[in-house]
């Protein structure tokens, strides 16, 4: 019975639905809807309309982009947690903090950054007050820039709580023997702590990648004109283009994708964890 | 007693990066914590736009708040469809943390990685997959629908940290309660569910928070039902009121109190 | 005695004048707000039994009635539907093989919009949504409607049965005008936004909609109809196909094309109505006129959407095809 | 007495390759405590499990009482165990962890509280009822633990290497009480361990087991002093291992040649003369030989190493071949000896017949 | 000999109720090797880590081979420790490991191998040098741990209980590879354990800790024969502790009323007539009289437990007025004693004055 529901939940709401959307991405559309056919026209049009090649590139980018943005701020961070915050009551309160902002609406908390990023918002004005800048400059929504700012914004607690488990989970002990064998601090970071956190590291950069790869809120909040992302074609072709087929054969390639980074950074994992920590 | 800094030179370099460290912390805060700043002023803020600088003070959103029947409505869904996700995925994902944790059997792995795969796989695809079944079945999209996806979203956070929990629990505890009598099913309630109790506790009040958050997936699989992001996302078509910043407002504080809620119960598990 | 669940635009069913309804019919009303005319479709795809009414516009309509998800409308049971204009009663959108399936009920034109304090000589060609002078400031509409507009930049007046190459050079328009774009809006109110902060001085605009919120934030644009003229639209009432609750429906179909249905959304999305006797009885003669409800000339001179049928297929590409560059 | 424990050919498979326990068959008395001794990964804590009912074994039978038990789960049968790691309910008291099995088993609140009081009363810990666990020290778990068994009253009490986890000090205590308490309880006990002291100190049996097969079992003395192969000999104390050739064997007696000289010594089955052997002695068997003094077997050599352990002295005695031989005294009064010998100072050992052991073949320990 | 480590005056509070190390002094001298003995929580993590700069003293000066490195980080320091739980890289193979500090010293490749190979090669292990920590058995663990501190050919080699991970049998092995080792590489060692035999049996000298202090430093055979305390002579083997009363004491001997009778013993200060005080001797400098046999100090008794445990044999006797003493013997050559004497059997002990301690006060143990 332990295995029972479980399983049987796995069949009907993943299996099955798994199995329609491959189904669906063999049919063809055809005014008004679409009809059941089993053609690889769907794949051969994602592939060579070089707009949905361009896409995915696109969104590739950005989801690198998040991950490492996220990365560069949240490893520093729980590294000072666990290793360098002596008051075990701030390192909770810090940790929490990072967490919280989950429990805030998504939506606001990207649509907030127009209000910070925007000709007239928050950032501008401030720049302006200090006198680094003499007119509001628009260089900094609408665009690339304030996709990956927000994308990191909302995604970096997923980036903090891995890394910060792995480096939890590094013994003391290792990092004094790295420096009683006389390394100083820097390379036993490099030789040490660094490549026993690659476990967290990974598991925190594919979720903050995979998160902001399957993103289309983004886009639509604070994207400009090319900030069109994967999930936006997807949506679109479930919505306006009313092409299910197409939209389900999207769909599978980013299953695809997100099968191989997943496997990928299991692989990591896995290697980390016969690392034995 | 005091030790006595100057008599350590190698103690500057460590003031050095303790304060470089610092500042990086502190900034990271800011970066976190000031658009939800940015958020809460505009909720006091007497104009209708959300555009920089502030005008003036007003509760009015406030009062707008409990009189847009559409948007209370929203939030009740939103309650509905959390906790009807949370508890399902509680009843799915518990069970299935369990068998992968003590029962060993064929394709484990495979199960494994499918019971976790919808934690990296985007919103949008569960929901796809669900709304291409949901229309193959006729089955009609209603909140219900979007409870089963979200459980189904969900399910593995709960997998994961229940699982993460029974791994770090030692195997001798259930043995020893069939060692003193205990069958099966009661050193289950006696032993394992209080000792995974927290994990528990803490999944679904993940859940909870996730699924009331949750847009990708409602967004293809409800029916005319709103929950409080969808609402906000179709508003935001209208044209966003500090109304919205008045319910995020709200939802800050309370989630403010379950934050200090869930830390003063972990505390208390501890001196257990 | 029942209750209506509608899918449609926001300000349509607006409680300033569905309560009154409520109240006299007995009929509770339940709306659901779509953000654009490709909702309606997916929203009903997956399964019937939720939506009673739909209000999808005319290039909609017939993708509707070919899915066959709405169905014939008893005309007799309206009692006004003699008074719709005859424009709108005769457009091929909301027929199908002698039967009406939609009741006209509002309309307008797809028109542009400056700021005025960002003009000197205020613009009257859609080429000056082109002007390199405007670069980062200006917004245009995230639908295949763009399209249209940069079809007729390119003299390809025929703009809902464009060929091929037509459609190509719409495209290539688009792509050159990229730079210049701040944000494509999909939304009024991101359009609205959008002018309030002072991001974009030049776009297209929903005729009378969004002018009128931003009126009412005190910021000063004017509506343009571009030498090259301008789309018209008009939305229908349709009603679901095997909907149980048929008598409030018509109720309700009734309700908006009075007096009290036709004015309540006029003053609350300043859009034009489609039955000029309901207008006539409850509007100001100034707000009449300026709705131009007795002005048959500027109907005429509107490029009324149509339903696109195979082609669509060809347009939404071509607009994707911009968006994804 | 009855048998209490009987093993039939148990046998455990974890898979084709790794064989847990091998083919063991054993007998346990009743109020008997018996030790099963060996190395990590030689199959204790298999069998002990086996027994528990935490195991099923892949082939053989298991009886409790006479009655077969090898398919009954755990929470069917008379034993309790007390765990390594003593697995005390963390979110129970030390009360409510010592009543647990007795909640179990439906016995009324009233009567679990007296059990619980008897219990703790024995182990010596009823100031700590109310506690949790966690706010014991180590060797107060393992009472609590022990209570915990105990407090059922199990036929038998299987007990999984219960002091490792404590320091030598405390084990040491804890040895002399937990053989207390088994005299007071009567209950049987089995208990596995990989410390040979704590085998000898407190089992009337043990059990060595060598790659999940029994390699010989026992009263301690007779496991020390007759081990039955050099594994047992080795692991058992320490034994001086002196490769050699038997030269002649004459009923009971057996004449060897070592690399270092000669030696005699008591066998139980004749050995064939030329053969290659192993002797080997106890280091406190061997004693220093005073200037003039002779025995049987004398060995001479020169002190390489001298090691004090406090309860006495150990001398590594290099022999003319430069195998070691070593010596153990306890010094029961220093100023009555000679003083200790330094190294390099030749020196004339002896061990009496009936102190050497001799085994087939070549033996590296 | 020259002093290689010194420590003036070390404390460290981790709080102000919390005393980790209380003012001790200790001087090093170069090549030997010393053990730090306590029981746990007495300090002798914090002092060894204080010496190998992992933490900062609140007080007092260390100083190593004359050079004031109070201050300095551990990687600055010339001494290498050798942790408790070995702290190997799981992510290095065995052979990265052992060259991990030498990489940071610049050595070329070559040279780095060599090294290795030789530091490997010493612990026996270099076979080993493909494989990842996690693939090797505790013993070996041990082993590459200290082959990776050795390699550095530091002047001082801190090792936090080395060998407390392992299994009796090969904890006794070890002890004796880790003194040859000692002995070829000629490292100052320093060592922290809890195990008394350990101390005793590794060491020249020992350095018995109490509370954050020292209770008593020399050679082992010196602690083990004139405990300064009766805490160490509790903590330094077993001790029978028989509280009394002072008779008189003329010069460096004193009449003690014990219980049971009276004893007399050699002591370096005068006692006070009349004063309390506790008299100690160890079970293995009791010895049995003969019948008819005298000595100076003799005990009557009944015997009341007889433990069995492999080397030798252990009476509990009970004296007269219920308290116990026990005796050990080792039997060393079991023909030639008498018949191990049953349970309630009379007997007479004798203690040696000089092997009788005489503490002042009373003492609980
Ligand atoms: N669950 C298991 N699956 C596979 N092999 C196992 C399992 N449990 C034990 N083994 C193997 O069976 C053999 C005997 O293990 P067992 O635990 O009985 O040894 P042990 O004598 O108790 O050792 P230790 O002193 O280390 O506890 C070992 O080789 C071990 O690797
Ligand atoms: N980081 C620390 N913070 C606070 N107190 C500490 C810390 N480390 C040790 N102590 C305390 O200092 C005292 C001495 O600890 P230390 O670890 O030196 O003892 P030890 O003799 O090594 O004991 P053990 O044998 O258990 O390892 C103990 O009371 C301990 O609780
Ligand atoms: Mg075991
Ligand atoms: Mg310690």
């Amino acid at each position: 019975m332990v295995l029972g529901i479980p399983l049987l939940w796995i069949a009907l709401f993943m299996l099955l639905p798994y199995g329609i959307i491959v189904t669906f991405s063999f049919w063809v559309k055809k005014y008004p809807t679409f009809v059941p056919a089993f053609q690889f026209g769907n794949y051969v049009t994602l592939f060579t309309d070089p707009q949905y090649v361009l896409v995915l590139l696109r969104t590739l980018k950005i989801s690198v982009l998040v991950s490492v943005a996220s990365l560069l701020l949240a490893y520093p961070f729980a590294y000072w947690l666990v290793f360098r915050c002596r008051s075990a009551k701030l390192r909770t309160w810090l940790y929490m903090a990072v967490i919280a902002p989950l429990w805030v609406s998504y939506l606001l908390r990207a649509y907030v950054w127009k209000t910070i990023l925007g000709t007239e918002g928050v950032l501008n004005s401030f720049l302006k007050s200090i006198g680094l800048i003499d007119e509001p400059s628009s260089i900094f929504l609408y665009n690339q820039f304030a996709m990956v700012v927000t994308l990191t914004y909302i995604f970096i607690p997923f980036m903090v709580m891995p890394i910060y488990t792995a480096l939890e989970k590094i013994p003391a002990n290792l990092t004094e023997a790295a420096a009683d064998l006389g390394m100083g601090p820097w390379r036993s970071f490099w030789t040490v702590t660094l490549p026993l956190s690659a476990p967290g590291i990974a598991a925190g950069a594919t979720l903050t990648f995979c998160l902001s790869f399957g993103d289309f809120i983004a886009p639509f909040l604070v994207g400009g004109p090319d900030g069109n992302l994967i999930a936006n074609v997807i949506a679109t072709q479930f919505g306006a283009a009313l092409n299910w087929p197409l939209g389900s054969a999207l769909a599978i390639v980013m299953l695809v994708v997100v099968l191989t980074i997943v496997s990928l950074s299991d692989r990591m994992e896995r290697k980390g964890a016969t690392g034995g920590i | 007693m005091a030790q006595s800094p100057n008599r350590a030179p190698g103690l500057v370099s460590r003031y050095g990066a303790d304060t470089a460290f610092m500042t990086f912390v502190a900034a990271l805060m800011a970066f976190l914590y000031i658009p939800i700043w940015v958020l809460i002023a505009f909720s006091f803020n007497d104009s209708r736009s959300l555009t920089w600088p502030l005008s003036g003070f007003t509760l009015d959103w406030y009062v707008k708040l409990a009189s847009n029947g559409d948007l209370l409505a929203a939030i009740r869904n939103s309650f509905y469809v959390a906790t009807g996700a949370t508890i399902l995925t509680l009843c799915v994902g518990v069970p299935a943390a369990l068998a992968l944790h003590k029962v060993n059997f064929p394709g484990k792995t495979v199960f494994r990685r499918l019971i976790l795969l919808p934690i990296t796989l985007p919103g949008i695809v569960t929901g796809i997959s669900m709304l291409n079944m949901f229309k193959l079945i006729g089955f009609p999209l209603s909140l219900e629908t979007v409870i089963l996806g979200h459980a189904t979203a969900l399910l593995g956070v709960v997998v994961t940290q229940v699982y993460a929990r029974l791994q770090r629990l030692p195997k001798s505890l259930e043995e020893a309660a069939f060692d003193l009598g205990a069958s099966p099913w009661r050193s289950f309630v006696d032993i394992t569910l209080p000792n995974i109790r927290t994990a528990i506790v803490g999944a679904g009040m993940l859940s909870f928070v996730l699924s009331f958050d949750e847009i990708p997936v409602t967004f293809f699989l409800t029916g005319r039902d709103n929950t409080l992001p969808m609402y906000i996302y179709s508003t935001l078509r209208r044209g966003v009121t500090p109304e919205i910043n008045a319910v995020g407002t709200i939802i800050v504080l309370l989630s403010l109190v379950l934050i200090v809620v869930s830390v003063v119960s972990t505390r208390d598990t501890k001196q257990k | 005695e029942g209750t209506l669940n509608v899918l449609t635009w926001e300000g349509y069913a607006d409680s300033s004048f569905i309560s009154k309804f409520e109240e006299e019919s007995g009929c509770k009303v339940n709306a659901t707000y779509v953000g654009s005319n490709d909702d309606f479709a997916p929203k009903l795809m997956s399964g019937g039994g939720v939506y009673d009414l739909i209000t999808p516009s005319i290039d909609t309509t017939k993708l509707m009635i070919d899915l066959d998800f709405v169905e014939p409308l008893d005309t007799a049971k309206i009692s006004e539907w003699n008074n719709i204009y005859k424009k709108f009663r005769d457009l091929d959108g909301i027929q199908k093989d002698g039967e009406y399936y939609g009741m006209p009920y509002v309309w307008g034109a797809i028109a542009f919009m400056y700021r005025d304090d960002a003009f000197t000589t205020p613009p009257t060609s859609i080429a000056d949504l082109w002007n390199p002078a405007l670069k980062g400031k200006v917004a245009l509409w995230d639908d295949k409607s763009s399209i249209y507009v940069a079809a007729r930049l390119n003299g390809d007046m025929d703009i809902y049965n464009l060929t091929d190459e037509q459609i190509a050079a719409a495209q290539k328009k688009l792509l050159e005008q990229k730079p210049l774009i701040r944000k494509y809006w999909a939304t009024a109110g991101e359009l609205v936004d959008l002018y309030k902060a002072g991001e974009v001085v030049i776009s297209n605009t929903w005729a009378g909609y969004q002018s009128g919120m931003l009126k009412a934030e005190g910021i000063k644009v004017t509506e343009f109809i571009p030498k090259e003229g301008a789309e018209g639209w008009m939305d229908s009432w349709m009603v679901v196909k095997g909907t149980p609750n048929k008598e409030c429906a018509y109720k309700f179909l009734n309700m908006q094309l009075s007096p009290l249905g036709q004015c309540g959304v006029a003053n609350i999305n300043g859009y034009s109505v489609a039955d000029p006797v309901s207008a006539k009885a409850c509007m100001t003669p100034e707000q009449f006129t300026s709705l131009h409800q007795d002005d048959p000339a500027y109907l005429d001179s509107l490029m009324v959407w149509q339903p696109l049928g195979d082609r669509f297929e060809a347009y939404t590409n071509a607009w994707n095809a911009v968006k994804a560059q | 007495m009855a048998a209490i424990i009987e093993l039939e050919n148990i046998s455990k498979h974890y898979s084709p390759t790794i064989i847990g326990v091998d083919n063991v068959s054993l007998t346990v008395e009743d109020g008997e405590f018996v030790t099963l001794l060996g190395p990590s990964g030689c199959g204790k804590s298999t069998l002990l499990r086996m027994i528990g009912g935490f195991e099923t074994p892949t082939h053989g039978t298991i009886r409790l009482a006479d009655k077969d038990v090898t398919w009954d789960p755990p929470y069917k049968r008379e034993v309790n165990m007390v765990f390594q790691d003593y697995a005390l309910f963390p979110h129970m008291t030390v009360g409510e962890n010592v009543g647990y099995g007795l909640k179990v088993k439906g016995l009324g609140r009233l009567e679990i509280e007296t059990k619980v009081h008897d219990a703790l009363k024995l182990v010596g810990l009823f100031d700590k009822v109310k506690l949790r666990p966690q706010q014991l020290s180590g060797g107060q778990r393992q009472r609590i633990a022990l209570a915990r068994a105990i407090v059922r009253e199990p036929k038998v009490l299987l007990l999984d290497e219960p002091l490792s986890a404590l320091d030598a000090k405390l084990r040491e205590q804890m040895q002399i009480e937990m053989k207390h308490l088994h005299e007071k309880v009567g209950i049987t006990f089995v208990m596995v361990t990989h410390d040979q002291t704590e085998a000898l100190v407190m089992s009337d049996r043990v059990v060595v087991m060598e790659k999940g097969r029994i390699a010989q079992q026992g009263r301690p003395q007779e496991l020390y002093d007759h081990p039955a192969s050099p594994y047992v000999a080795n692991f058992i104390g320490t034994t001086n291992f002196l490769p050699g050739r038997v030269i002649r064997c004459t009923g009971e007696r057996a004449e060897i040649e070592i690399g270092g000289g000669r030696l005699s010594a008591i066998v139980d089955a004749p050995l064939v003369a030329g053969s290659t052997v192993t002797a080997g002695c106890r280091p406190e068997k061997v004693r220093l030989l005073a200037e003039g003094e002779t025995a049987e077997n004398v060995l001479e050599g020169r002190v390489a190493e001298v090691i004090y352990y406090g309860l006495g002295l150990r001398l590594a005695v290099e022999l003319a071949d430069g195998s070691r031989v070593y010596t153990d005294s306890l010094l029961p009064d220093r100023l009555a000896l000679s003083p200790v010998p330094p190294l390099g100072q030749s020196l004339r050992l002896a061990v009496e017949p009936h102190n050497v052991f001799v085994f087939e073949g070549e033996v590296t320990p």
